[in-house]
């Protein structure tokens, strides 16, 4: 048999030799949700896992000149809780919140649900969208690099074995910036997203868009970061004809499968529905219109 | 003497050769099933265990005692179950 | 005695149930919370193919692993002849049911169990079943039911020819029957028709969905004596099926009924059991064996799906004249499906004079169907009763006028031979007519539907004890596996009977060896024909108690009277005495006769057959798809509602399940013909924020053939709501939805063919 | 194979237990420490009948290590009752009837007993989706959640009608 051995290490250092030092596949544990249900059917056979919560600063949340850093371990119900980030970043919030059941909130985590690498993730098309970068740890010292560049492929990542992410690093907001998350679900909790779609943007005094990032999830292999959805917005309010155009574009972007979740021509569809909707909260919330939960 | 109707065509039929309506000499259910089992070898049984009758209009489910009256109308029916 | 007209002080009250405490501090003693000494874990190898023949299994390796103390295959359960017997819910076949739980030498679904281990610790029992060696030689599959009935389709029984038919067919095929009912004369009846309506209806399996996974504990002593703790609908339907698919003895096989964690008619079947007890057999040791959810998903049995066809014609004034159905009922991988009912229920809402209904029996390679909240009903249901909806459109009637101009009435002969009798179909119409619900004009963008439905109810047999304790205290003892309250129920009607507080009674589930035989809970029989067995052993009591206090005051029998718990002179000439309650009766007890108790075992007759109607509002997110149910309303003729709360609390679950039933669960195959969808989170049952308050509305018909004139209640609500979503989305978007789940992708893709 | 050794607290006693890795904590409470309270559903975390409270936040036991329990406090349905009195929770729902066959309402109870810590003035539509993760098939979620809504405002001190 395949003994299955743990280990929770106090430090960086500790974690990247457990991991760099692992004979067989090791596994970084912080929430755990996607992890003990892997091992519970069998797909993944880890001989170690590093639980990493007990490294200092890898949960929590702190905020650095103007700019949020969040811990890649800090559970979703911790980030829900903080009031800095519910006002500078809602979408990233109601994304990380749309993650599972309330007993999967108060375990779940940024890093788990990124390094996880499934397409349909919640909480990765608003990290996309709000343009965060991940600080990343291993046997070379640390990197910083733009969260799109981790996930590959379906439960692929870029990170090395010996690699995990530390913390997340958000920009500072400019004004009149918000982001919004939608994503679509048969039912009203506890679905797998069909489709999501996160929108981050930033408006001048006219509402018009001057930066914005359009992010799909569940359309592709990776959670996609459209720059063609962004382009139609920028320079522009959100009139008909760009929330027109928006549609058109985020459904050129999509390269679906038809899986047990939805069939291509309906995720297609939906991809530009909800791009449509998820705009519209976000560019009320930047131009400062109270606007509460997307569910 | 009471009629027999086979109102479902299910299992009973093939006892009777397809026959769904006949006459029963019989004054009770336990001496029905014994005349249907003489007269269409298996079907007494196959009635028994897994079939209800309707009498006049009312369901019975494995009642030997319930008494048939001359031209009483007897519906053999599938045995009803639920969940 | 009849109490129906009597006034009742505890009847129709809402007591705390006497099981509650254990259930909400987590004492409730579910299967797989009991263990035994030197325990050992049972774990099954099942198939990972839909059809396959078994062309070796070799357990060597399995067996010889440090910690596992037995291995069985088909080759340890004796052979079972073909016999069809009615122990569960609907007819079985006992080889059938041996094959199901353990292949011999085919598997003929993905999760067919074809071997079986025990070990010391769950890990090791999920080794062991890695190192089974087993051949397969895979066969052709087939999931459809109609495409399991097309010629050349793959066959799964080489011995099932179709009965019903006549001549007997040459060739083996996957219908394994066809049943028909007919009434008046169809052609006759469509002759005279002004209008006609014709629609074709699909429906999914779906899973009873308990949340408690099957699991027990057996163990097997080597005098042939066999304890089982198991979690079922009924432990005397364990004990009978375990006594014919192992051919041991009753009188050697004692099953104590766990509390049971939901069953909705799914565990009127063994499936573990005959094999945790070979295993124990084999080990000389307990075993405790309990499914994963995915295991109670591909090998427990769903209720069927279906394809339908059917056919109405009407007068314009919306008398129907002639009513046609064809049902095709998938069984899963052995015969019988709820075809029967599903052929008598479809209509029987209904006064007809012509009628014409065909259903097809059909297996595949998908688990054995179970039963499932009135099995058939829901199914045919959704068919008659959506078609129900485009004749009123087509005639321009009012929904609801339509279904009373036609409503079955007492007298009303049903197209399969019963004349309903004491039937509330009519009083539940008029209740839906006032309710303020259907009177309430519709919010913009809703759309409304109704859709009816009935269930036969069924008695059958039923044991009771009723115990009058030292102290006077009550314990009622039936043999009915409580599975949503009826503890509460039965001692209720105990305690009004005997003239004392419900909190006097306490109301156990015996087992097997300490009650007369209980047929189990299923059907929506136990508070008809349980209460009723334990209502008269109560009346058995009270005579008894009667007796002791005229001995006790040396006077006649007919001079003491009962009422409120308590003996009394009847009247002034009787003699003057302080009345003799309970508790002073038990005192003496042992002067008067010994202990004082009563069982009485009843064949229970003359359930009264139950209708019900919903109303549902919804809203459709024309986007998207999403149906949302805005507004539900549940109206139900109850007959006695014993304690309102649980009857309620049948009508809002089933009402739930028939939402989900309809907008979002199905199984959901790939092309191999393996489920995709083996788990709660993709085969997706209501959660709490999918819902929205359901209001049951109780109407009180009395059963006449009932003391307290109940009727069972917990099927009739599954039965309408699939036809009243969709009636209501086809108010809301001029769409009719024939194919079930009508979930967004086929909502979406319906508006944006309608353009 | 290797086991560890870990310690907790457990409906506020303290309690060791050696445990493998790949035992989860609903695995230790059931199987280790007897306290068979919480129910197994599905062992994924879709269902919630083995909900917990760790440290103050609710979690499915199933989707926990049992290693991960060092040094945390842990509450299960077993520890909600004090002593022989009923929680307001838990009389609320016998009052009202919120349950059936009884199987997730431990979970039910203990995810209640979690949302009305955090937030003692739900509105519905947060109960609902509070809940949302515990499955329950018998009641239709109707006289749960009527149970929760008033059982709230009991302990907010409010009359309700």
């Amino acid at each position: 048999m395949t003994s299955l051995s743990y280990a929770a290490p106090t430090s960086v250092d500790d974690a990247v030799k457990l991991l760099a030092g692992s004979a067989g596949l090791a596994k970084v544990l912080s929430g755990g949700t996607d992890l003990l249900v892997q091992m519970r059917s069998g797909r993944l056979k880890p001989e170690l896992i590093v639980d990493t919560k007990k490294i200092p600063g890898i949960i929590g949340i702190r905020e650095e000149n103007g700019a949020f850093i969040i811990g890649a371990g800090t559970p979703g119900a911790v980030v829900e809780a903080h009031a800095g980030l519910n006002a500078a970043w809602p979408g990233l919030v109601e994304a990380l919140d749309l993650i599972g059941s309330t007993q999967v909130q108060g375990r779940c985590s940024l890093a788990g649900n990124l390094c996880n690498a499934s397409p349909a993730a919640d909480s990765v098309p608003a990290l996309f969208a709000a343009g965060a970068t991940a600080v990343i740890v291993g046997s070379n010292g640390r990197r910083e690099v733009p969260v799109e560049q981790i996930p590959t492929g379906p439960g692929r990542t870029s990170l090395a074995k010996d690699e995990f992410i530390l913390e997340f690093k958000l920009p500072v907001r400019p004004a009149r910036s918000s982001d919004a998350y939608l994503r679509f679900i048969p039912r009203t909790e506890m679905d797998i997203a069909v489709v999501g779609c996160g929108i981050n943007v930033t408006l001048d005094a006219n509402g018009v868009c001057t930066a914005a990032r359009v992010s799909l999830g569940a359309v592709a292999p990776t959670v996609l970061l459209v720059q063609a959805c962004a382009d139609v917005l920028i320079g522009h309010t959100l009139d008909a004809d760009t929330l027109a155009k928006l549609d058109a574009a985020a459904q050129a972007a999509c390269k679906p499968i038809t899986d047990k979740r939805g069939t291509i021509e309906y995720r297609t569809k939906i991809a530009g529905v909800l791009a449509r909707r998820v705009a519209a909260i976000a560019f009320d919330r930047a131009a400062g219109i109270k606007n509460g939960k997307a569910h | 003497m009471p009629t027999v109707v086979l109102s479902s065509g299910s299992a009973a039929q093939q006892f009777t050769a397809g026959q769904t309506e006949f006459e029963v000499e019989a004054t009770n259910f336990r001496r029905l099933i014994l005349e249907l089992e003489r007269r269409f070898p298996g079907l007494g049984h196959q009635v028994e265990e897994s079939m209800a009758i309707a009498i006049d209009g009312e369901i019975f489910q494995d009642a030997y005692s319930v008494e048939l009256r001359p031209g009483s109308e007897i519906y053999l029916i599938p045995k009803i179950g639920g969940g | 005695m009849n109490y129906i007209d009597s006034s009742l002080k505890v009847v129709g009250t809402r007591p705390i149930r006497p099981d509650g405490v254990d259930k909400v501090t987590g004492r409730a003693v579910f299967a797989a919370d009991t263990r035994a000494s030197g325990m050992l874990w049972g774990k099954i190898l099942r198939s990972p193919h839909a059809h396959a023949n078994i062309v070796s299994i070799d357990t060597t390796k399995a067996a010889a692993l440090k910690g596992v103390f037995a291995v069985v295959t088909g080759q340890d359960f004796p052979e079972i002849a073909s016999e069809e017997a009615f122990v569960g819910e609907g007819p079985m076949n006992f080889r059938d049911l041996s094959l199901n739980c353990m292949a011999r030498t085919k598997v003929l679904y993905e999760g067919h169990a074809l071997a079986a281990v025990a070990a010391s610790t769950q890990e090791i029992a999920d080794q062991a079943l890695a190192l089974i060696d087993v051949t397969y030689e895979v066969l052709p599959h087939v999931i459809d039911v109609e495409d399991a009935m097309a010629p050349g389709a793959p066959v799964l029984h080489a011995d099932m020819f179709t009965s019903g038919v006549t001549p007997k067919p040459e060739t083996a095929s996957n219908i394994a029957k066809v049943v028909t009912f007919k009434k008046g004369d169809i052609d006759a009846g469509f002759a005279e028709a002004e209008v006609i309506v014709e629609g074709s209806y699909t429906t999914q399996p779906v899973h009873q969905a308990y949340i408690e996974p099957h699991a027990c504990l057996a163990t097997y002593s080597p005098d042939g004596q066999v304890q089982i703790h198991s979690s079922s609908q009924g432990h005397f339907m364990i004990r009978a099926y375990v006594a014919k698919l192992l051919g041991m003895s009753i009188s050697n096989i004692r099953v104590n009924p766990a509390e049971i964690g939901g069953g909705f008619g799914g565990k009127t079947l063994v499936y573990l059991e005959p094999v945790a007890v070979t295993l124990s057999k084999k080990s000389g040791r307990s075993v405790k064996m309990q499914m994963t959810r995915e295991d109670v998903f591909r090998a427990s049995g769903p209720t069927s799906g279906a394809a339908m066809t059917v056919k109405i014609g009407a007068k314009k004034d919306g008398t129907i004249v002639a009513a046609q159905q064809v049902l095709k009922f998938q069984a899963g991988a052995f015969a019988g499906s709820p075809i029967g009912p599903g052929c008598m229920c479809g209509f029987a809402m209904y006064d007809l004079p012509n009628v014409d209904v065909v259903g097809y029996d059909v297996v595949s390679n998908r688990p054995k169907v179970a039963a499932y909240r009135a099995p058939g009903a829901p199914i045919t249901s959704f068919a008659v009763e959506s078609l129900m909806d485009e004749l009123a459109i087509k005639l321009g009637i009012d929904a609801l006028t339509l279904r009373e101009k036609n409503a079955a009435k007492n007298g009303t002969k049903t197209h399969y031979g019963p004349v309903h009798q004491n039937i509330g179909f009519t009083a539940v119409l008029d209740a839906v007519k006032s309710h303020p619900h259907w009177k309430s004009p519709l919010k913009e963008g809703h759309g409304r539907g109704l859709a009816t439905g009935f269930w036969f109810n069924i008695g059958g047999e039923s044991s009771a004890q009723v115990h009058v304790n030292e102290d006077g205290t009550v314990t009622a003892a039936t043999g009915s596996p409580d599975i949503g309250g009826s503890r509460a129920s039965i001692g209720m009607m105990v305690a009004e009977v005997l003239g004392v507080p419900a909190t006097t009674v306490r109301t156990i589930v015996a087992d097997t060896a300490s009650i007369g035989f209980t047929f189990l809970t299923g059907g929506s029989r136990v508070t008809f024909a349980t209460g009723m067995a334990a209502t008269q052993a109560a009346e058995k009591v009270v005579e008894d108690l009667k007796r002791r206090a005229a001995q006790t005051w040396d006077i006649p029998v007919d001079a003491v009277e009962w009422k409120d718990g308590a003996a009394y002179p009847a009247g002034s000439n009787a003699g003057a005495f302080e009345p003799l309650d309970l508790a002073a009766l038990a005192l003496k007890a042992g002067r008067t006769g010994g202990p004082i108790l009563a069982e009485v075992s009843i064949n229970a007759q003359g359930a009264g057959p139950g209708f019900g109607a919903h109303i549902c509002d919804v809203s459709v997110d024309k986007e998207t798809g999403h149906v949302k149910i805005e507004r539900y309303t549940a109206i139900q003729d109850v007959g006695k509602a014993i304690h309102p709360s649980y009857v309620e609390g049948q009508i809002q679950g089933g009402a739930a399940q028939g939402i989900g039933w309809a907008l979002s669960e199905e199984y959901i195959y790939n092309a191999k013909g393996l489920m995709e969808n083996a788990g709660f989170l993709d085969y997706r049952v209501p959660v709490a924020s999918d819902m929205p308050m359901i209001e049951a509305v109780l109407v009180e018909v009395p059963n006449p053939r009932h003391p307290f004139g109940a009727r069972g209640v917990g099927e009739v609500p599954i039965v309408p709501p699939m036809a009243a979503i969709a009636n209501a989305i086809r108010s809301a978007t001029g769409l009719r939805m024939p194919d079930l789940p009508m979930s967004p992708p086929k909502v979406r893709a319906a508006l944006d063919a309608a353009g | 194979m290797a086991k560890t050794y870990v310690s907790a607290t457990i409906n506020g006693e303290s309690a060791e237990f050696l445990c493998e890795t790949q035992q989860t904590l609903l695995d230790v409470l059931r199987d280790v420490i007897g306290l068979t309270g919480s129910k197994e559903g599905c062992g994924s975390g879709d269902c919630g009948a083995c909900s917990v409270i760790v440290d103050d936040r609710l979690v499915c036991s199933c989707l926990m290590l049992g290693v991960e329990a060092e040094g945390k406090s842990i509450t299960t349905i077993e520890g909600i009752a004090n002593g022989d009195t009923l929680h307001p929770i838990q009389q609320k729902f016998l009052e009202y009837a919120a349950l059936q066959c009884g199987f997730c309402t431990p979970g039910l109870i203990v995810a209640t007993k979690a949302l009305l810590d955090e937030n003692p003035n739900p509105t519905e539509t947060e109960a609902r989706y509070w809940l949302a993760g515990n499955l329950c098939r018998c009641t239709g979620y109707d006289k749960v959640i009527r149970a929760v809504m008033d059982v709230a405002a009991d302990m907010r001190g409010e009359k309700v009608a």
